[in-house]
């Protein structure tokens, strides 16, 4: 177990250097930010590329279906448990490296642009190095604790950057918000390596998965674990009931939100199901949980999408939908698809999201949608890489959406017809929603103040050459995983099919489905995407409808568009109540039990004294009495009651 | 023995020295002659002997405890210079230093007695000497009250202590004390009713004089009373010799006999200590305070009294002087504040922290040591005295007196608090030499105890 | 024997009566006067207990010095009047009960001791001046000398006590 | 004369200077007079040395018959300091009842 | 006789430091510490020498023959933790003290370094009765301290303080007596008491008499009261001293005195101890939620803290006791910057409510840089110091009881929740109207907030070489309480 070998993989350096470069750029932007002024974007933008050189480096010297564990240190140990300092490198990780690096270094170069005028630029960039580096811990450790090291390095990145502009209070809520339901996440993550360590005394991938398999199927410490692992998740990964946190963090600057809150961060959840996914395979209830809270997500802030004003918001639910989407495809074992559905998502995510923040640098900080109107226009390259992207999130073939997101509701009807019924549904509302979005801000005429829209201007060529690339891959990414009817080789499939070759033997192979059903599918899934496509056409461009102001909405578009009072019910449920036993702590147990027993006792102490020292009268003839007394109370009590 | 005769002749010098007019050198003679009796008394360390056809006997026990108190009346007689300035005082000079060094007598005596009549004449010489002394200012109404006061309960207490020690006699045919020892040792079984109402009347007696409750009402009138000097004197060299004479007592004539006085004396040391320690809680009379506090020590005294068949003799030592050297140098140390004060209110310390640190320092540490906190002598007296008591299997007893000193510290931090907390009255604070000689004298004399207790615990 | 028993009963009786009027008389003078008679019987006591020389020293010693000083004080006071005021009637109850049962434990306690009546020596010597001035100036050497110191204390305190004089 | 010891068992004077000594403490108890409470202590002291002297004879040991001469010895100090005392009072508070001493109580 | 020097460098500083006048005394108490963190790495570099240690670290000699008490002192890993953490401490807390005028303060850095002294004493003694002398004397110039330079209402709240923790060590030393007069071997040397345990029926009443004692000094829940008002009333320097490192006296203590020794009795009424301690952790991290107070609110944070370390330790497994010792390390770290940090806002301020304080972040980006990451050091962010240890006390709660680690888990959150709601009312936002000027940090501010900044990564990157250095201990100690 103790590997101090040194390793001698050619795989070594490269592997190392990736969270290392990032690591690298934050200490000189956080030492010399200031000094480097704008250059520290670029710095921090290098290094990136950096990294992603060598994950590719990795991507192509990896022998396929190969894995290599680079040990860097014995970090510690305890009783006879190592926890090593340990890299593992295999196509899982490989492909999270490939997407945390590739895109995150696209949004780097993208924030150069966006953050430009900020006051705190290299403090940004310098948080988002950082952020990389814990993302790039979170998914090369080859144990759970290296993971939970990225799992609450990200957290805190995430806090910092939704409190960026810490000057606004709501923003630190949002922030802190953000950090205190992953901690509450944490807590079962944490549980969750306990129980690991209990029973199979390691936090090693290899190491807990060979454990779990030789307690076999349907195991009670199985189910448990992955229980706790899964309310990890669910609150990195934003599910039901700890998504709030989401839609809250698009405080922060844009590009945060496309990186952290759409691309990569969320989807730590999904990696780690991922990774541990023979522990999830042999807990049958697990999966269905995650089945049941994915799809449920999915659909719930679909529903809540689709009264949002701010454009950023309705890409925050879209977020959620989708992660629950994700989270479907896991709890039906389909571990690549959802997979696959993370890297496309997370490439027209973070392209929507990129664009968002093109279109609110465009409009000069403006976010609500009713403000808009008519961008594209102003604004074309944004518009058109808007428009791939969310033709892309709408399942439209041959955007990369549609495939990953047909091989999920295939799955699905295989699975369950009912969840494949919702799972569309929530698809098709997907659809409704984010060409609303589209409609609102680009179509039609603008309906701002003529303020702005003198101000409107396209962005630089440091934020639109990100967005096109990003708009590219989301056209051709989706071709890496070909459906059965298309293609037979799978690639995506292929690549990772050694990471759950494990699983699939546990699992009960669900039988080919025919083509022509697969056809049936794809047909019905596009044509609910484009009925709801023509749906919104027909509601925001030829009624040239436009949202009401917040205080005309009534009924239950009131409800839904106030996300269905859930963060008002926690308040209430949760954070009122313990600010209350906080007082009540304070006020009733300790100043008024505790304390004031123990001022009791000197109280009551000091009330004996009292009491005693009026004996002391100052009459000498009191006192010979007393004496006599006593000393006649005490011969006889001596004399009499014992002798 | 010749400790003995030395102090009567340094008394009657003092007494001469009125005629010759020797007033102004006095004090000094008397000092020194104190210094030279305390070097004397050491020669009879480690010769035991008795004299005077059984009257006294020189042995370990009686040369530390007068060496003891041979030290306490040196530094009671350092202090007296500058606390009697009065002219009325000035008048009395040698009488008062004769008397005090004839209490100093009777003291040694109680330590050495061998036979009950020296142990009665020690006592009563040692307190007539101090009713006169407590009644000294006699136009103070406080000062008379006392004195009569502690003359009507302590003639009152030697009614008892004589008719307990006729009917020892009666009994045992004998007044030396190693003859009623061996009186007591042959009939340890079927011990006389008659030897046991003695043995009890006496131990009420001593147990007066030791101020241990609830024979203590005397104690804080007495000490609020009496000059503060003399105070000091009573709280200390008086305390000592009173327990000494009370050890010695029952360990050479009723050790085997103790069982038919156990509930007489742990009720009483339960008594006292609760009573000291939680009397002392309310007062805000520096001096009455220590007198309560003084009762409070009898108790954990008396707890070395009580587990006396595991010869606790060197605890109790240990214990006397890490009492004496704290209580000497709270006394010095209030005897100046009240001059510049003028009230004995322990308010009169407000402040004492800014006006004067290091009386302020001397103080505290003072009263840490009285509260038995660590590294001073009063700790480790309080510890070997538990320790013992712990041994001999008083664990009760032991609880309740740690719960004591609990309350205890409580009171003692109280002056500590005014000194440092409180803001500051009006009034300048400058102790003089002798005082100040005195103070750290006895201050590092109770750190060095606590430093080196070893020395002290195989003593005797 | 019927006679000298017969002295003891008279004097015993004397005595005892003798030490209630000092304690019940309202007029110290009175209180005085019987403490006198008092200390008679108990010298008498001395007397039947072949402790003559003591009978004599006691007689005079109290009688001669004691009470006289008494005498002398309550004179000087002017204290020969009722002007004691009572304690509360519960209170004297409280003495009188406390003297009662201390009485009665004490003899309750020594019941079973006490010495029996037995035949003495024929002939008790030792009460003689001889016998004693043995005992005092041989054994007792030390206290003898000891309660000097005693006495000059109490001599010079009572001086230093009773000076009529204010600076 | 010689023949008390023969006739009268020790015990009467046991019960005797017992009795009397329980009058002192119950003089003492009683009375407010400091003059009186003093001569009830002698009264007490006396009853000792009765007992002392009567074992001394019963026993023939003339050391009980020293030990009164102490206890007079004591008895006449006490008695001049205790009176001194009593006068310097008197002097200052113009009486010498016990219960006005307590100016210093609790 | 290492072990003496390192017990004599501070007495006798204390005592020069008397006769010191103005700056000086600062520079030399300065001086002194420095001195003596560095002989501590020598004696660390002897201990690593196992032959040479033996003779070099031990002190056994007779100070009192009867009842027999040994000058005993010895340094183990355990020990050695504890100076080290007292020794790297104590400069800080010193240097903290370079830009605030006191007055006497060659009295007060006296009374710091007599502290040090007594601190010390108590990490390296191995027999009971001077470990008991050390334990009482290291709370007479805390006492006088907090008395002299404390804030408002400082008499009644230091007598307090005085007066429970007198009471609970108090009851620790009949403790003491009862084991030394109950044991055959009649000897309180540590070596004794492990090998030869007091019969098991005597077990549970000395462990209560002890447990009190510790658990006031830490302190757990209920006996907790004088804790928050002590840490607010006292001067900084002094809250840094006592929650830096008297409070791990008593949970030094556990491990010292109290595991080892009287195992059966621990395992006895182990059940209470961990439900005191858990429901303690929650209930102060509760508590601390709407704390307004700054120091009240650190204070509370402690007292959650050091619940949990109690805990593990109380779990009687290796990762609880081995997870105790790191944290108790990494707390005296963490608890020391966060108090210097609310010195610095306090000082600068003039106010410690929270509600009235915000956007100091604006004026002194450096000092909010660190005060986050100290912040974070506490809430146990992975790669910071608490995180090992505050991992490895849950897992061992979780071994003893997964209920109670779920319990006591929940500091992760409620840490969040408080130490964040108060950096954001503190640093972020707009700035208030309390606080129009705030200078950044001053040198020796700086010095000392890197230095906490650079240990809590420090330990929390590299926390092998403190878990090798007490796992032997933690062996040992697990090995006597459990082999019965």
């Amino acid at each position: 177990m103790t590997q101090t070998i040194i390793q001698t993989s050619n795989l070594y350096l490269p592997t190392i250097l990736i969270p290392l470069l990032p690591l690298l750029g934050f200490f000189i932007n956080a030492l010399f930010g200031k000094k480097l002024g704008h250059a520290s974007g670029w710095i921090a933008t290098a290094v990136l590329f950096g990294a992603f050189a060598c994950s590719l480096f990795l991507f192509l010297n990896l022998p396929t279906g190969g894995s290599e564990t680079i040990t860097i240190s014995n970090w510690f140990y305890f009783k006879n448990i190592f926890i090593p300092f340990a890299f593992l490198i295999d196509p899982l990780s490989i492909t999270m490296l490939l997407v945390i690096t590739g895109i995150g270094s696209l949004i780097h170069l993208y924030s150069i642009g966006y953050m430009h005028h900020d006051e705190g630029f290299s403090r940004f960039f310098s948080y988002l190095n950082l952020f990389i580096f814990f993302m790039l811990l979170l998914v090369m450790g080859n144990n759970y604790l290296i993971m939970f090291i990225g799992w609450e390095g990200v957290g805190l990145c995430s806090y910092l950057l939704i409190g960026f502009w810490f000057k606004n209070q709501a923003f630190n809520d949002a922030a802190k918000k953000a950090f205190i339901m992953n901690r509450i996440g944490d807590l079962g993550f944490i549980i969750g390596m306990f129980m690991m360590l209990f029973y199979f005394n390691s936090l090693n991938f290899d190491v807990v998965t060979i454990g779990a398999l030789k307690l076999g199927m349907g195991n009670m410490t199985i189910i448990y674990i992955t229980l706790f692992l899964f309310v990890g998740v669910m609150g990195k990964s934003a599910q039901l009931p700890l998504y709030t946190w989401l839609p809250d963090a698009m405080a922060g600057p844009t590009p945060v939100s496309a990186l952290i809150h759409a691309a990569t961060m969320v989807t730590a959840g999904i990696y780690m199901i991922a990774r541990s996914n023979v522990l999830f395979s042999l807990a049958p209830h697990t999966l269905d949980v995650i089945l049941i809270v994915g799809t449920a997500t999915s659909l719930f802030a679909a529903v809540i999408g689709l009264k949002q004003n701010d454009i950023k918001k309705v890409l925050a639910y879209s977020t959620v939908s989708q992660l629950g989407l994700m989270f479907a495809a896991l709890g039906m074992g389909a571990y690549e698809s959802g997979m696959f559905h993370v890297v496309t998502h997370a490439f027209f995510k973070a392209l929507l999201f990129l664009g968002a923040g093109s279109v609110i640098h465009a409009m000069g900080g403006e976010q609500d949608m009713r403000n808009m109107g008519g961008l594209g226009k102003f604004i074309k390259i944004t518009f058109a890489t808007f428009l791939i992207g969310t033709v892309a999130i709408s399942g439209i073939p041959p955007f990369a959406g549609f495939f990953s997101k047909d091989e999920i509701l295939a799955t699905a009807f295989e699975h369950n017809k009912v969840i494949w019924g919702l799972l569309s549904f929530s698809s098709m509302l997907t659809a409704f929603y984010m060409f609303r979005l589209v409609y609102l801000t680009f179509s039609s005429s603008f309906r701002g103040t003529d303020e702005v829209k003198h101000h409107i201007h396209e962005s630089p060529a440091t934020m639109t050459m990100p967005l096109i690339i990003l708009a590219a891959c989301a056209i051709i990414a989706g071709f890496i995983g070909l459906p059965t009817i298309i293609s037979h080789t799978h690639l995506f499939k292929n690549y990772l099919a050694s990471v759950f070759a494990q699983s699939k033997l546990i699992m009960p192979a669900g039988h080919e489905m025919s083509h022509s059903m697969e056809w049936i599918l794809v047909g019905t899934a596009v044509t609910l995407a484009l009925v709801s496509i023509a749906f919104a056409y027909q509601k925001y461009v030829m009624q040239k409808h436009v949202p009401a102001a917040d205080e005309n909405v009534k009924g239950i578009s009131k409800v839904v568009a106030n996300k269905f009072y859930v963060d008002e019910i926690y308040n209430t449920v949760f954070v009122k109540p313990i600010m209350l036993l906080s007082d009540l702590f304070l006020v009733v147990v300790d100043k008024l039990i505790v304390d004031l027993l123990v001022h009791a006792i000197a109280f009551i102490t000091n009330q004996i004294g009292r009491a005693l020292r009026l004996l002391q009268t100052g009459h000498v003839g009191f006192y010979m009495f007393a004496m006599v007394i006593s000393m006649i109370i005490l011969l006889a009590v001596q004399i009499f009651v014992v002798i | 023995m010749n400790t003995l005769i030395y102090t009567a002749c340094l008394g009657l010098f003092g007494l001469l020295a009125e005629i010759f007019n020797l007033r102004k050198y006095l004090i000094p003679i008397m000092v020194l002659g104190l210094a030279v009796i305390f070097s004397l008394n050491l020669q009879t360390w480690n010769h035991p002997e008795t004299h005077f056809n059984g009257m006294l006997t020189d042995s370990n026990f009686s040369t530390a405890f007068s060496g003891l108190a041979i030290f306490i009346m040196l530094i009671i007689l350092i202090l007296a210079g500058d606390f009697y300035t009065s002219s009325d005082d000035e008048k009395h000079i040698s009488d008062y230093m004769a008397i005090l060094v004839f209490t100093l007598c009777g003291a040694l005596m109680m330590f050495s007695y061998a036979n009950m009549a020296m142990l009665f004449l020690g006592i009563e010489t040692l307190s007539i000497s101090l009713y006169v002394m407590a009644g000294s200012r006699r136009f103070e109404v406080k000062s008379n009250e006392a004195g009569f006061k502690y003359f009507l309960m302590g003639s009152f207490a030697s009614a008892f202590l004589l008719f307990g020690i006729a009917l020892i006699f009666g009994v045992t045919g004998t007044f030396s004390i190693d003859g009623i020892g061996v009186y007591m040792r042959a009939h340890a079984d079927q011990l006389d009713p008659l030897f046991i109402v003695g043995m009890l009347l006496m131990i009420f007696a001593m147990l007066f004089k030791v101020s241990a409750a609830p024979f203590h009402f005397w104690a804080p009138d007495v000490y609020e009373g009496a000059p503060s000097l003399i105070t000091a004197l009573m709280s200390t060299l008086v305390k000592i010799a009173a327990f000494a004479a009370f050890y010695k007592l029952l360990s050479v004539c009723f050790v085997f006999a103790l069982g038919k006085a156990e509930i007489i004396l742990t009720v009483s040391c339960a008594a006292t200590l609760l009573i000291g320690n939680l009397v002392a809680l309310t007062q805000d009379n520096f001096k009455r305070l220590l007198a309560y506090s003084g009762i409070s020590h009898a108790g954990y005294m008396l707890l070395a009294i009580i587990s006396l068949q595991g010869s606790t003799d060197s605890a109790l030592f240990l214990y006397s002087a890490g009492y004496a050297v704290a209580s000497l140098a709270a006394f010095a140390i209030a005897i100046t504040v009240f001059k510049a004060t003028g009230t004995e209110s322990i308010s009169g310390f407000n402040g004492l922290g800014k006006k004067n640190p290091m009386l302020a320092a001397g103080l505290s540490m003072a009263m840490l040591s009285l509260a038995g906190i660590p590294p001073f002598a009063g700790f480790f007296g309080k510890y070997f005295i538990f320790s013992e008591a712990m041994r001999n299997g008083y664990q009760n007893l032991v609880f309740l007196a740690i719960i004591s000193s609990i309350i205890g510290v409580f009171y003692y931090m109280k002056v500590i608090v005014a000194m440092y907390s409180k803001p500051a009255n009006e009034f300048e604070v400058k102790p003089t030499f002798s005082y100040q000689l005195v103070i750290i004298v006895c201050i590092l004399l109770s750190i060095i105890i606590g430093v080196f207790p070893g020395l002290f615990t195989k003593l005797l | 024997m019927v006679i000298s028993q017969l002295i003891f009963y008279t004097l015993a009786a004397f005595t005892l009566i003798s030490s209630l009027f000092v304690v019940f008389s309202k007029n110290p003078i009175y209180s005085v006067l019987w403490l006198i008679v008092c200390f008679f019987t108990i010298a008498g006591h001395f007397v039947m207990l072949n402790a003559q020389f003591l009978a004599v020293v006691h007689i005079i010693v109290y009688s001669g010095a004691i009470m006289v000083l008494f005498l002398f004080t309550v004179m000087l006071l002017n204290l020969n009047k009722e002007t004691e005021p009572h304690k509360p009637t519960l209170l004297k109850f409280g003495a009188v009960i406390a003297g009662g049962a201390l009485f009665l434990i004490v003899i309750a306690a020594m019941r079973s001791g006490m010495p029996a009546p037995y035949v003495a020596p024929q002939m008790s010597e030792v009460g003689y001046v001889k016998n004693i001035g043995m005992k005092l100036y041989k054994d007792y050497t030390l206290p003898f000398e000891v309660a000097s110191i005693l006495f000059l204390s109490a001599m010079i305190g009572s001086v230093v006590l009773a000076k009529k004089e204010r600076s | 004369m010689e023949n008390t010891i023969q006739a009268v068992p020790q015990n009467w004077y046991l019960l005797l200077s017992t009795f009397m000594f329980c009058i002192g403490v119950m003089g003492v108890l009683l009375r407010r007079n400091a003059i009186i409470i003093l001569m009830c202590i002698e009264l007490m002291l006396n009853a000792v040395n009765l007992l002392l002297v009567s074992f001394s004879s019963y026993a023939g040991n003339a050391e009980g018959q020293v030990f009164v001469f102490f206890i007079m010895v004591v008895a006449a100090a006490e008695v001049a300091v205790g009176l001194a005392l009593l006068v310097s009072i008197y002097r200052n508070i113009a009486s010498t009842d016990i219960d006005i001493l307590s100016k210093m109580k609790w | 006789m290492l072990t003496l020097i390192l017990l004599l460098i501070p007495l006798i500083a204390s005592i020069l430091v008397l006769f010191l006048k103005g700056e000086s005394v600062k520079w030399f108490s300065f001086f002194a510490t420095i001195v003596q963190l560095i002989f501590t790495f020598y004696v660390y570099s002897v201990f690593q020498n196992k032959e040479a240690a033996k003779s070099l670290l031990a002190i056994n000699i007779e100070w009192i023959s009867s009842p027999k008490i040994n000058f005993n002192i010895a340094l183990d890993g355990m020990s050695l933790l504890m100076v080290f953490l007292s020794n790297l401490l104590m400069p800080l807390i010193v240097l903290a003290g370079f830009n605030r005028t006191q007055e006497r303060s060659h009295i007060f850095y006296s009374l710091v370094l007599l502290m040090h002294f007594a601190l010390i004493g108590v990490f390296v003694s191995f027999d009971g009765f001077l470990y008991y002398i050390f334990w009482e004397l290291a709370l007479i110039p805390i006492y006088f301290i907090s008395l002299n330079w404390g804030g408002v209402n400082r008499s009644t709240v230091t007598l307090k303080f005085f007066i429970y923790t007198l009471a609970g060590s108090l009851l620790m030393l009949f403790g003491f007596l009862f084991l030394y007069w109950n044991t055959n071997l009649h000897s309180l040397s540590w070596f004794d008491l492990t090998v030869n345990h007091i019969c098991s029926c005597k077990q549970g009443f000395i462990f209560w008499m002890f447990f009190i004692a510790y658990a006031i000094k830490i302190p757990l829940i209920p006996f907790h009261t004088w804790q928050p008002d002590t840490y607010s009333t006292a001067p900084t320097q002094g809250t840094m001293l006592l929650s830096g490192i008297m409070l791990k006296m008593g949970l030094y203590s556990l491990l010292r005195w109290l595991l080892p020794i009287i195992p059966n009795g621990v395992a006895e009424y182990t059940p209470i101890a961990i439900a005191l301690c858990v429901i303690g952790v929650v209930y102060a991290s509760v508590i601390a939620i709407m704390q307004t107070d700054i120091k009240k609110l650190f204070a509370y944070s402690s007292i959650a803290h050091v619940g949990l370390i109690a805990a593990g330790i109380f779990a009687l497994n290796m990762q609880g006791i081995q997870g105790g010792l790191v944290q108790m390390l990494a707390h005296g770290i963490n608890v020391v910057g966060v108090f210097y940090c609310a010195d610095i806002i306090i000082n600068r301020t003039g106010n410690s409510n929270i509600n009235s304080l915000g956007g100091i972040r604006l004026l002194a980006p450096r000092f909010a840089t660190y005060f986050i990451i100290i912040v974070l050091g506490s809430v146990a962010l992975p790669l910071t110091n608490s995180f090992i240890g505050e991992f490895m006390l849950l897992f061992g709660i979780f071994e003893y009881n997964s209920w109670a680690a779920i319990m006591a888990g929940l500091t992760i959150i409620l840490g969040a929740v408080y130490m964040l709601r108060m950096y954001q009312k503190v640093m972020l936002g707009d700035l208030n109207e309390n606080v129009t000027v705030f200078e950044d940090l001053k040198w020796n501010e700086e010095l000392v907030l890197a230095t906490i900044a650079i240990l809590i990564f420090v330990f929390g990157i590299f926390p092998k070489p403190i878990l090798e250095l007490v796992e032997p201990i933690a062996t040992e100690i697990f090995k006597i309480s459990f082999v019965k």
